[in-house]
């Protein structure tokens, strides 16, 4: 499996792996279960050590549409890196969701007392933005829809 | 043992300002018309027929542009009644010679034919067919060709994209062993920017390529006209030349407006 | 016997007339240069009478002019506006045809009937070369175009080394000319002077030997082949132009990003005359057409061009869009993939492509350009790279 | 790769077959089984191509999508003329197939290796016969993954067929736009290779799909430390005559319907790295 | 039922023409007040945006005026500017000329014959439908129509709008060889010219005259066609004779530099097209008034079908006013255009150069050729550069119109005094006499909309 080497943790160097991981707290939530809503304090941060979640975003009158899912060794939730420290997106669980929660006010504080562990931190969410960024680029090419696909397209 | 006998497709042909020589190209088809008339309802046909059926139709040919505050209603009703729309010519596609108006003042104009221009009604503009309503295909052409009339109808009969190509008049003259004549004679030509289809028909006759089938899909009018310079034209003439059959295509009409800028 | 060991002969001017006769007489349709609407043009040739006796060309980029010469020369030209692959690769041919019957079936007929033979007299060194590029593409591979086999194998070819190159020429960069490589049947070399109109003629076939035996032809006598020598060898170096004395293949692939493409894309028309008139481009498209009653269909093909908009068509659009990319797929192919694809160099200094482009586009001096523009860019300091 | 064979008759000549089965298999798309009229066409491989002719309209090349003796099984999105037609044939309707042209997965050489299989769209279709063969070799290959991205949940390709090569391969599905009764993964197909099961540096990956996501599929392999080398692509050019005789489908020093269309990523990232080539 | 009420229709459109235009019928009891072809094809300022040209491209340019008759546009346009540069154009490429006429002719008239003339006589909306009773006369026509056209495709590079003619004569000119396959086919044709003569002879004709001026150019040895004077025959009421008179009158010419003395146009208000007049009178141009005035110098074998035809000997004095006729006169004029062809290719050297140099100069030039439907004038003032500084161009149909008028009055009167038609068959009555004239719209017309005003007489 290649999920320690390319999950989040995988991005950090192995000291300042261990330094985060000294914050978590195992959390179990259970399947269905709303992790936080739109708008909301981003005061925590979870990285998925089973289960998934999905991201979605609140459209009145119908059910939340899914933007993305997450998976295995995935981190979940950024904002609370970024001022105003509120959630961009909402996160539902999706099955039984097993994670290291992390409180983002200690981490904060850590990375502001040593800025090269904040600067590691910082670099390894900012890589987790750009990956799910370009993710989000190529999606908005809408690839899959006509025209376009593989070499059974080309037509006159 | 056939099938079910299936309906025939419904063809009608409109005219609007024009010479009518692109709807005489279908009368022109002496080899195919019958033939033709028994695969497809000829529903409306006035230069041909007395008789004329309501729509819907499968596919309008619509030569003509538009010049008449009727003709823009005339055409919205075609369209509506028309399931596909082929435009045929310069008129319906370019707006046609008579768009040489859309450079002047009308009213000029129509007094320099006219005693009593006010007994005749027509708009500033004469205008092609797809600036008032969507149209399927453009077939171009002053007048169009035979050939690639009933390829436009045979394509549409067996539901296939017409195989009319939108590059220059070189690749007609070339397939057709054509000495070029801007090369070996220093003749201008209008081929390298103008659209195929007519089968490259003035270089073969030893004279220049004047455009009437409208411009190319891929067209370089800057380098282009320091060609026409070199081999005698000048300002007025590269103009004219420009401004006849596509006066008003657009990219014809943008060349001619920076030549006079100059 | 006036054929030496080695299959060479002298004959004059009933020679070649005798020639035009005797491939006639073989029941071939003898294609040769005659003049016509202002140029030497390939047509068929009723005797040695119609061969451009006495014209010679003036060419320049996007300059062609025929010019009376006062020596009575039938040859001393260059590559005019068309090549043989207008014989051997025609511009439109029918492939098949399909018919489908009342029950649906499906009945497809193969373009059938005996190839025409034919027998081209006056073809240059950079063309004999040309149809042996050809050759390669459209029959060398997996697939083989059976249309082009079947009129290439019965195709005579009468080589004519070059003596008078054009302003336009560069056989002798591209290692084409002007003395005639392999693949002809017959070989000429014209020689004028004192001892008269004559020309050395070689056989490089069975049947062309066998077509020399019929000839009225004397032995090839040494002061001839000197002549005869002398006079290629003057002609090389007498080249109008040549390439940078680079690898080609080299200098293509590490300039597709050269700012020299956006240069020669705002002088190029993509008019497409450079490909028609190349003596090795072959790309081709396909068209279908019905008739009225829709249960006929035939199957066209046609010459096509890299420098049409919809060559690169894919069904959200073109892939090389701009002029700059389309030029540059072409001079690239012809200079540079033509060897990833089929092992030699498309191009082969004919210069056709220099002389018929109406704007005078010059693919030597492109190369020139594109090559100085990667010494000057190797010659500059590392700086920063440019965002991607 | 392509094995030779001997070729009976011009392979510009279409080879009349008739519709065994026509099935609608998401919006637009149609999967059609072909069986040869009279006599048949040579083999195909997985990752080859045939040019499928529609009477009067015009042929297109099209992938393979399921090898059955003589019968092709071919899926088809309508996006022009020819594709619409083809797309709405029916059971019974003649066409012309020339083939089999071009390139294959080459999956023999993985013997030993994991497999990746990764699809997007309607790229999947030239995969299938490729993991049908993988499937139908146990122990040949090692663990094999197949990653399907898709537009919606709709326009998920073989939907049964895919959900049953589970658990012999490990099948992950992610959509693009989810509608409400989805519950499966939603974002690019590339997010997905977190949870594949492969060694990334001995595996095999097969990817076909549209070009930026070949090339978004094909560049995080390479990050993960997979062989160029072993990343096979299928890339998408303009076959008119697949012959290498036309000139249309050509990308660089490739004539795709000879060289092509799988290449690997070796040989494709330079080329696509130029714009317009 | 009754019909002499008062009313105002709006009926269906003319078709089987060429051109916009309506009809206007104003009936008071049995009584035709006023009957107006009403020509409303939108203007296109032709003789407006020749203003400034070259004079080199009115032939192109005008040729876009029909395309229907486009060699007709080109020849006059050239034979005027020639006239103003003082050039002539003789020897072959005169007769060049006068061949690539003839394929104008041939294939014009046969359209007119075949496919929009002749479905009148059967019964037939069009010629698809004339084609399930009478399919080889049909296929016959298309054959002679294809003739004409593989005239003016040889010659002009296609078959509308021909882009070969030039001033001074042509861009490249044919070798005897490029002929060669013209003159098998033109064979066929003349024997398919004869038997459409032969066909439409038979066809049956309603007792009709005309009475208006007949105006056409004449040659003194030959029937006239690229060339001629202005020539003019009476009407038969000024020599006291009814409009069926069969006899010619005297005729008197005039120049062609001249018609715009003689032929003047005016401005209606219901029409966009100039009404044209010949001294002050309503005169008919076409084919009847050309077989009036130069019959006699038709080909051998043509004069002996018009005979046969029942056209009667022009030799002999004898004339066709019956307009519905005019089928006959035009398959006449294929025939003998087919055998002149024939007689041109027989006689075709090669001339030395395709064209003589026009250079340009200052002047007014004039040039009349005869169109299918009839005489077109043209007329340009040049600078000295060749800059058109004024275009007059004076269409057959313009002048015709007083006279389709007239006719179309004439037969609804006599429908009224002979019965009490329905205004379907007024309508069609009506599109029968405008066709018998063969209007050449385009120059002038295409949907006629008849409207009956028919204002209540006795009741």
């Amino acid at each position: 499996m290649t999920t320690s080497q390319h999950g989040f943790l995988g991005g950090l160097p192995p000291a300042h792996r261990d330094r985060l991981t000294a914050f978590a707290q195992e959390v179990e939530i259970s399947a269905g279960a709303r992790i936080f809503e739109e708008g909301g304090a981003a005061d925590r941060f979870w990285i998925i050590r089973s289960g998934g979640a999905a991201l979605d975003v609140h459209v009145p009158g119908r059910p939340p549409p899914v933007v993305e899912t997450l998976g295995e060794g995935d981190l979940l939730g950024w904002s609370w890196l970024f001022e105003p420290y509120r959630w961009h997106l909402g996160a539902q669980a999706r099955g039984r969701l097993r994670a290291d929660e992390f409180d983002a006010s200690r981490v904060r504080a850590a990375c502001g007392q040593d800025p090269a562990f904040g600067l590691a931190v910082t670099g390894a969410v900012a890589a987790v933005i750009a990956r799910r960024l370009k993710a989000t680029r190529t999606r908005l090419l809408d690839l899959y829809g006509p025209p376009g696909g593989g070499a059974g397209g080309g037509d006159g | 043992m056939n099938a079910e006998p299936r309906r025939r497709p419904r063809l009608a042909v409109w005219k609007f300002a024009s010479c009518d020589g692109c709807q005489l190209t279908l009368l022109d088809c002496e080899d195919e018309l019958l033939g033709l008339a028994e695969q497809v309802e000829i529903a409306h046909f006035l230069e041909a027929s007395s008789a004329s059926e309501p729509g819907p139709y499968d596919l309008s040919l619509v030569e003509g542009s538009v010049t008449t505050a009727q003709d823009v209603e005339r055409i919205h009703h075609i369209r509506a009644v028309s399931r596909r729309l082929v435009t045929i010519g310069a008129c319906a596609t370019a707006g046609g010679v008579q768009a040489l108006r859309n450079y002047a003042d009308v009213a000029e104009f129509q007094a320099a034919v006219y005693a009593r221009p006010d007994y005749v009604a027509t708009l500033a503009t004469s205008t092609p067919i797809s600036a008032h309503v969507p149209v399927d295909f453009e077939l171009r052409g002053c007048p169009i060709d035979r050939r690639q009339l009933l390829e436009v109808i045979t394509a549409h009969l067996a539901g296939r994209r017409p195989a009319v190509p939108a590059h220059s008049v070189c690749f007609e003259c070339k397939q057709r062993g054509t000495v070029c004549v801007t090369v070996a004679h220093g003749t201008p030509c209008l081929g390298p920017v103008t659209h195929a289809g007519c089968g490259a028909i003035c270089p073969a006759y030893g004279r220049g390529c004047y455009g009437c089938f409208g411009p190319g899909d891929s067209t370089n009018f800057p380098a282009f006209v320091p060609l026409l310079r070199r081999d005698g034209m000048d300002t007025l003439d590269v103009v004219r030349v420009l401004r006849t059959f596509n006066t008003a295509a657009p990219e014809f009409d943008a060349a001619s407006r920076k030549e006079l800028d100059r | 016997m006036a054929t030496d060991a080695g299959g060479s002969a002298v004959i004059d001017k009933d020679g070649l007339d005798a020639l035009v006769a005797v491939l006639a007489g073989r029941g071939r349709t003898v294609i040769g240069p005659i003049v016509r609407d202002g140029a030497i043009v390939l047509a068929e040739l009723g005797s040695g009478a119609d061969l451009p006796y006495g014209w010679g060309v003036e060419l320049e980029a996007g300059t062609y002019r025929l010019r009376a010469r006062e020596d009575g020369a039938a040859f001393a030209h260059s590559a005019g506006p068309q090549s043989w692959k207008t014989f051997l690769h025609p511009p439109r041919v029918r492939e098949w045809s399909a018919d489908r019957s009342a029950d649906g079936d499906l009945v497809v007929t193969e373009e059938t009937g005996t190839p025409p033979a034919y027998a081209f007299l006056g073809v240059r060194p950079c063309d004999l070369r040309a149809i042996a590029i050809q050759d390669r593409v459209l029959t060398g591979g997996r697939h083989a175009d059976q249309g082009y086999r079947g009129r290439r194998e019965r195709a005579f070819l009468v080589a004519v080394e070059c003596t008078d190159p054009g302003a336009t020429c560069f056989c002798v960069s591209m290692g084409t000319g002007p003395a005639a490589g392999p693949g002809f049947d017959l070989a000429l070399t014209e020689v004028l002077d004192a001892g008269g109109h004559r020309f050395l003629v070689r056989a490089g076939s069975e049947e062309g030997e066998s077509v020399l035996a019929d000839l009225p032809r004397s032995p090839a006598d040494p002061a001839t082949r000197e002549a005869a020598h002398e006079r290629v060898a003057g002609a090389a170096d007498r080249m109008g132009r040549s390439m940078p004395p680079v690898d080609l293949r080299t200098l293509m692939r590490e300039t597709l990003t050269a700012g020299r493409w956006d240069d020669v894309a705002a002088r190029c028309l993509t008019c497409g005359n450079c490909t028609m008139v190349c003596p090795t481009c072959f790309c081709t498209s396909t068209e279908d057409v019905t008739d009225l009653t829709g249960d006929h269909a035939e199957r066209w093909r046609h010459w096509e061009s890299c420098f049409d908009l919809d060559f690169s068509h894919l069904p959200g659009g073109s892939v090389r869009e701009s002029p700059r990319s389309r030029y540059r797929q072409w001079a690239t192919h012809k200079l540079g993939t033509w060897f990833d694809q089929f092992g030699s160099s498309g191009c082969v200094g004919c210069g056709r492509c220099i002389v018929w482009c109406p704007v005078g586009i010059d693919i030597t001096e492109e190369a020139h350009a594109l090559h100085q523009e990667r010494e000057s860019r190797a010659a500059r300091p590392p700086g920063p790279e440019s965002p991607a | 790769m392509t094995t030779p064979h001997a070729v009976a008759h011009s392979a510009a000549l279409p080879v009349p077959h008739r519709v065994v089965t026509r099935a609608a298999e998401a919006p637009g798309v149609a999967t059609i089984v072909l069986e040869p009229v009279r006599s048949a066409l040579p083999p195909f491989v997985p990752g080859q191509f045939a040019m499928v002719y529609a009477f009067g309209v015009g042929d297109i090349p099209l992938s393979v999508s399921g090898i059955d003796g003589d019968r092709l099984t071919h899926t088809v999105r309508s996006v022009g003329a020819v594709s619409a037609a083809l797309q709405g044939l029916e059971a019974g309707a003649t066409v012309g197939v020339r083939g089999p042209f071009g390139t294959g997965w080459g999956l023999p050489a993985a013997a030993g290796r994991d497999l990746l299989v990764v699809a997007g769209g309607i790229g999947l279709a030239p995969l299938r016969p490729l993991v049908r063969a993988a499937l139908a070799a146990p122990g040949e290959y090692g663990r094999l993954n197949v990653l399907i991205g898709s537009r919606t949940p709709q326009d998920l390709l073989y939907a049964p067929e895919t959900r049953g090569w589970a658990p012999r391969a490990r099948v992950l599905v992610t959509v693009d736009r989810p509608d409400g009764r989805w519950r499966g993964d939603v974002g690019v197909v590339t997010a997905l290779l977190d949870r594949a099961a492969f060694d990334p540096g001995t595996a095999a990956a097969f990817v076909c799909g549209p070009e930026p996501m070949i090339r978004a599929t094909a560049a995080e392999l390479v990050h993960r430390g997979a062989d160029p080398g072993r990343i096979m692509v299928s890339l998408e050019r303009t076959m008119h005559c697949a012959t290498g005789h036309c000139g249309h489908c050509q990308l660089g020093p490739l004539l795709l319907c000879r060289d092509g269309p799988v290449v690997s990523w070796t040989t494709a990232e330079p080329l696509l790295l130029v714009r317009e080539l | 039922m009754t019909h002499r009420g008062s009313r105002v229709l709006h009926v269906g459109s003319l078709s089987r023409v060429e051109g916009e235009g309506s009809l206007q019928l104003r009936i008071r009891g049995d009584e035709v007040t006023e009957a107006r072809l009403a020509i409303y094809e939108p203007p296109r300022f032709f003789e407006a945006f020749l203003r400034g040209r070259s004079y080199t491209e009115p032939p192109d340019i005008t040729s876009r005026i029909c395309g229907i008759c486009p060699v007709a546009y080109q020849l006059s346009a050239c034979r005027a500017i020639e006239d103003a540069c003082g050039v002539t154009v003789d020897g072959q490429l005169a007769a060049l000329r006068r061949l690539v006429y003839c394929g104008e002719w041939i294939e014009s008239h046969t359209l007119h014959v075949h496919l929009l003339h002749a479905p009148d006589f059967h019964g037939c909306a069009n010629v698809v439908e004339l084609a399930r009773s009478r399919r080889a006369d049909v296929e016959r026509g298309l054959r002679l129509k294809q003739a004409g056209n593989a005239i003016i495709e040889l010659l002009g590079g296609r078959a509308v709008h021909p882009v070969n003619v030039r001033l001074g004569g042509f861009h490249r000119v044919p070798s005897r060889s490029e002929l060669r396959p013209l003159e098998e086919q033109l064979r066929r044709a003349r024997e398919d010219a004869a038997l459409t003569v032969r066909w439409v002879a038979g066809f049956d004709f309603p007792e009709a005259g005309c009475d208006h001026d007949l105006l056409a150019l004449a040659e003194p040895d030959r029937y006239a066609i690229e060339s001629g004077t202005p020539t003019v025959m009476p009407a038969p009421h000024t020599a006291g004779l009814p409009a069926t008179s069969r006899r010619a009158l005297p005729t008197r010419t005039f120049g062609v530099r001249e018609f715009g003395d003689h032929v003047v146009e005016s401005q209606v208000p219901h029409s966009t097209a100039l009404n044209a007049r010949l001294d002050g009178r309503r005169h008919l141009t076409g084919p009847l008034a050309r077989y009036a005035i130069n019959g006699r110098l038709l080909s051998p074998i043509a004069l002996q079908a018009a005979q046969d035809a029942g056209l009667g000997d022009p030799r002999q004095g004898d004339v066709c006013r019956n307009p519905y006729r005019s089928i006959v006169v035009r398959a006449v004029e294929v025939l003998h255009a087919v055998d002149e062809a024939l007689r041109l290719i027989d006689a075709y050297e090669p001339p030395p150069s395709p064209y003589l140099d026009v250079p340009p100069r200052a002047g007014t030039g004039h040039g009349a050729t005869e169109a299918p439907r009839g005489l077109l004038h043209h007329r340009y003032t040049l600078d000295a550069q060749g800059t058109v500084t004024d275009a007059v161009l004076v269409p057959p149909t313009a002048q015709n119109q007083d006279a389709i008028e007239e006719d179309l009055r004439r037969t609804v009167q006599e429908q009224l005094r002979s019965g009490d038609p329905t205004d379907a068959e007024l309508t069609a009555l009506c599109e029968r006499a405008v066709r018998n004239h063969d209007p050449c719209i385009s120059c002038s017309t295409h949907f006629l909309d008849l409207t009956v005003d028919r204002a209540g007489g006795g009741d």
